[in-house]
């Protein structure tokens, strides 16, 4: 049951055409303009609704605080640029302004993840979704094909609340269709297995299922669930994926700390404490290149969730509990 | 009128005041009603901002009590109402002070001013649902943006003639989405936003110039496209003189945003505060504040 | 082996002391004022050294990034603001100007937690830790006292490259003392214990050691450590407690998701998956009132502590892996 | 001198330049160099940004070899040396350009521009030990306050003459945090730093003017306390009246900082590109490559 490959496309131009999906459904959509319109795609929605959209130029800070005064004067207002500064340059007015008003503000942060490729560290952002995971009221999706964000994009502007969606730059396998469910909040299981539970989302997702099928080569059924929803995040899911395949593998494009990471191995230690080893960027800054050259380097393939789900395994099999030898302690990944 | 025992008292009154076109001389019983209600509220909250609401009463005032600032007391939620947001939020005693004043909600409540539980949060709390308040703030520098996005939202989606006022600091325009903010407000041409700057010269570690010079305020404020206009802040006439260049501007459709540049004393009203920044965020002590009542209430 | 109390003083004094020693021993420490100088005990450095004190009012971004140039320049830069203020208004300049840098930017970030009082959620932080954890070469202290927050101040003007340092406005209990060892990183154990760990910093330190002696009435061995240092997280510390003890607690005055209690479950995942009960606050924001209800309020007491080791042990030894009963998945806290 | 087939070629040469006193004329060689090792880079690099750094090359080449910012090219950590920090790190084409014209590191190597494993990165990385890459930028607005803090560490602190100099594009101007660095510039009285704004009116999304209005640029920086003067930023005479104001400032100890806002067009030097916002963040292709080479070699 391993999906079928239906070509590829970058996530933002789901994102992108989902907007102006919404923005037909909904006249009270509104999009603001970051000096990227072209890059994050919300100019397919300017060019469709040119009097819906303000262009607010390189100020992040105001385009989401903005974004909250037009959200509680009862608009939906969305802002998209690179996750870089649409997440972090504007944090605190992501805490005070749009989650602790409630305001109905959504925000589109592009670039993510070292596939963005050449432009380097500084636009390769990989830290913002254990941010945004710790701020209430919030939800924080990451959507793994075109398909999905498009219908995460829409799902996002039809509920009320805050809320993030995060995207790439470059083209991902394309593997959704327009039948596969999409409920915010709950994950998708993809694949049918109890060996190991590979926990995906967002560009890992494709290679998370290259490595289940590289593992049934060695007989091997893993689950490969995506949590395309980080927040709020879809405990029952992923604590039963736990206890029925006794380990656990995560795999993500952000920094292996607090992010998709961050929150199975709290659900888990909370549910259903299995070994869990982590797929994502070992606590360092990205660079230039080009993104398959990066994601090779990085260590974001199918074949390092290959390998760990094989680490997994072992440990779940050594000892109940799955606890590495004394004296062998490991850091991160 | 209330007598001096009830105004020099502790204990918070029922007095309200209407909201209409008013001649200049109107407003001083209005702004040291405020002002006691401050003080009342601050002795028995044991903390909180006693200068800067102070310094801003006689702008409440005007703006919610001339006719500026269009509302219905008895229904907050009227979708026809002009907003107001303090970016200042840790100036909230003034806004929760005029805006009992103005029977919007119970006065009694102004006793429950930072306290478990409390409507009347520390800073303004949107999670806390008390009508008037249109946002959270505090972080500074953030209400500001947020009032421009609702007028935005009024001037260019909704094309109605509702006004929109935000307040800050003046130590607040040290930070730069501050700027940010003036500079969207005259792109988008939002002669219905009204910027109100508390230019009392004080900030929390001394005074303005010392801290970060932000001066010249007006230059800056003209540099970046508003219509600006310095006044006296204690003034009631040269206030209504801000906010009528303010209607004006609307009314005329300039396209171009206003900003009242009021200068005040942080403290004003209670002579051992005046202009003293050392008042930014202390509350009055029991003595303090019966003493504060008492010159307070020997004005009008 | 309970600790004494000492009393009890606010780990801002720590800071501020702690700074005025570090500004005798050092020529190039340099303090950079946010108008709050006073709430964040930078004033004493200041009056001491107004040479090296640099006022730069209330723009947080640019403190931030001056510190950088500062630091670039060979100097030792301090910025301090309320955390609020001085870890999320700035973040991008966190990520670029001095994560990314690694310029020798030293930041305290004050009125962290609910413990603030009556200022209300704006002003009371509880998300910091999570995002800071995510930088690479960020050092990330949380400091439990008066003597400990002025032992970490010292040592991060000392060590080279990022750091910040998390402290409060209200008193704490004091208990450690000229003589406990501090070491960066290195995490410190305050009670002997195989039962429960209970891992926890800050305010929440002391109320730990309340819940262990508790737990001792009942004839439980609590292990209490103290994570003083988030980042860089002390894995083997934390790996042998949750090896030794079976299961763990953390406590923490921050959102459950991402800070102490996400390193702990992410170190346990990896290396000793054990069931934990995670104490904080859980997924809301704070509000007004003192800072004693406030902590009952959101279950910031060792009474929490208290109950959550006794689940811990309970799943501990209802089964090998501390699986909750199927059915019953808890999500948070 | 180059003969026109090496200029024309898309290989690296050798050529370098001195930095030293010139007469304009001596320009334009020399920021003809800089454009042609910009094309040259970024088609190889196949991704980049032409528009910015060909547009800002005429202010490389009289910052960098007309005698204002010195630096030892053979001993790059020279203490006594001054600073440059591109606020506006997506132009750092024109900035390793120029750096190897100065002979600060082989020419050859811009051929790695944004490759794997590169020390010249899409945009400036610290983490790669560049010599004159004194910071880190890419996220804008954060350089100029970097380059601040280096202003008050050399005139607070070392007291010493050095020169820091940075350069923000327009668009740039409408963050905040831009200018909470101007503040504090004219606050500290760094006479020391220079501010370069590059103002060819465009930016990714259009003409400065309609994605987000930073007129009038000039009232702003005065406002904001900067000795302002506006220049053309490819007449090198021009630029040096603008320099050599900022060294003036600096030797009279004016306590003023300098900003020198040089009007320029992107893309300048290459006609097909010049004044084209399009130009922001696209590479040359082969072809559009040998056309200008080609042009730019028929200049001097
Ligand atoms: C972003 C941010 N930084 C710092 C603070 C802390 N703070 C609260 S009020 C204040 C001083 C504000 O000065 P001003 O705007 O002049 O108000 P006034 O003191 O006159 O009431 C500061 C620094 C804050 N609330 N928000
Ligand atoms: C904080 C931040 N927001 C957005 C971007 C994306 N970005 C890179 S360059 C640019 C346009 C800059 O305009 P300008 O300063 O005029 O430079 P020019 O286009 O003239 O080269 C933008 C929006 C960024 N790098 N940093
Ligand atoms: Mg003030
Ligand atoms: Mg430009």
């Amino acid at each position: 049951m391993t999906p079928t490959l239906l070509g590829s496309k970058p996530t933002r131009f789901g994102f992108g055409d989902g907007l102006v999906d919404l923005g037909e459904r909904h006249s009270n959509v509104v999009v603001l303009g970051g000096d990227i319109t072209g890059s994050v795609m919300t100019s397919l929605f300017r060019d469709k609704f040119p009097d819906r959209f303000f262009s607010i130029g390189i100020a992040e800070q105001n385009a989401t605080t903005i974004a909250a005064g037009l959200a509680l004067s009862g608009k939906i207002p969305f802002f998209a640029s690179y996750g870089a500064f649409c997440a972090l340059r504007n944090a605190d007015q992501l805490r005070i302004s749009v989650a602790y008003n409630e305001a109905n503000v959504k925000i589109g942060g592009g670039h993510a993840g070292i596939s963005v490729g050449p432009d380097g560290a500084t636009h390769q952002v990989l830290e913002e979704v254990a941010f945004l995971r710790t701020l209430p009221h919030m939800t924080m999706i990451v959507p793994a094909d075109y398909e999905e964000a498009r219908k995460a994009t829409i799902a996002m502007g039809e509920m009320v609340g805050p809320a993030y969606i995060r995207f790439g730059r470059s083209p991902v396998p394309m593997f959704t269709t327009a039948d596969t469910p999409f409920i915010l909040g709950k994950a998708n299981q993809i694949t049918d297995g109890n060996d190991v539970a590979i926990i995906a989302n967002g560009a890992m997702l494709w290679e998370s299922v290259l490595a289940a099928e590289e593992l049934g080569k060695k007989g091997i059924k893993a689950r490969v669930i995506n949590v395309h929803t980080v927040k709020p995040f879809d405990f029952e899911t992923v604590t039963n994926a736990a206890r029925e395949c006794g380990c656990v593998v995560t795999a993500e494009e952000h920094q292996v700390h607090g992010g998709l990471g961050g929150a199975v191995a709290e659900c888990c230690g909370k549910n259903a404490p299995v070994p869990i080893e982590f797929v994502g960027v070992k606590d360092s800054f990205g660079g230039s290149g080009e993104p398959e050259e990066l994601m090779v380097k990085f260590g974001l393939t199918w074949r390092e969730i290959y390998a760990s789900a094989l680490v997994a395994m072992e440990r779940k099999e050594k000892g109940s509990t799955g606890i590495r030898a004394i004296k062998d302690v490991a850091t991160y990944a | 009128m209330m007598d001096v025992e009830t105004k020099r008292s502790l204990d918070f009154n029922t007095t309200t005041f209407t909201n209409e076109r008013r001649a200049p001389e109107d407003f001083p019983p209005i702004a040291n009603e405020i002002r006691r209600d401050i003080v009342r509220a601050l002795v028995r909250a044991g903390s909180g901002h006693s200068g800067g609401p102070l310094g801003s009463a006689d702008i409440f005032a005007v703006l919610y009590f001339g006719g500026y600032m269009r509302y219905r007391s008895d229904d907050m939620g009227w979708s026809g109402r002009d907003r107001f947001v303090l970016s200042a939020g840790h100036m909230v005693p003034v806004q929760y002070a005029t805006m009992a004043n103005a029977g919007m909600y119970p006065k009694s409540e102004l006793a429950t001013l930072r306290k478990y539980g409390t409507r009347l949060q520390g800073h303004p709390g949107r999670d806390m649902h008390l009508p008037g308040i249109e946002t959270s703030s505090g972080s500074l520098g953030q209400g500001i943006s947020i009032a421009i996005g609702m007028a935005m939202s009024d001037a260019l989606l909704d094309k109605n003639d509702h006004r929109v006022f935000s307040l800050t600091g003046d130590g607040e325009l040290q930070e730069g989405s501050v700027w940010e903010a003036a500079m969207a407000a005259s792109h988008f041409k939002l002669d219905n936003f009204c910027w109100i700057i508390d230019n009392n010269d004080c900030q929390i570690d001394g005074r303005v110039p010392d801290v970060m010079n932000v001066y010249p305020i007006k230059d800056k404020c003209e540099a970046f496209g508003f219509d600006t206009i310095v006044v006296d802040g204690h003034d009631h006439a040269d206030l209504q003189r801000g906010f009528d260049l303010f209607l004006a501007n609307q009314a005329n459709k300039t396209g171009r945003p206003t900003c009242i540049i009021a200068r005040t004393y942080m403290g004003h009203g209670v002579s051992f505060m005046n202009d003293k920044f050392e008042w930014h965020g202390k509350p009055p002590t029991h003595d303090q504040a019966v003493a504060a009542l008492e010159e307070l209430s020997a004005h009008p």
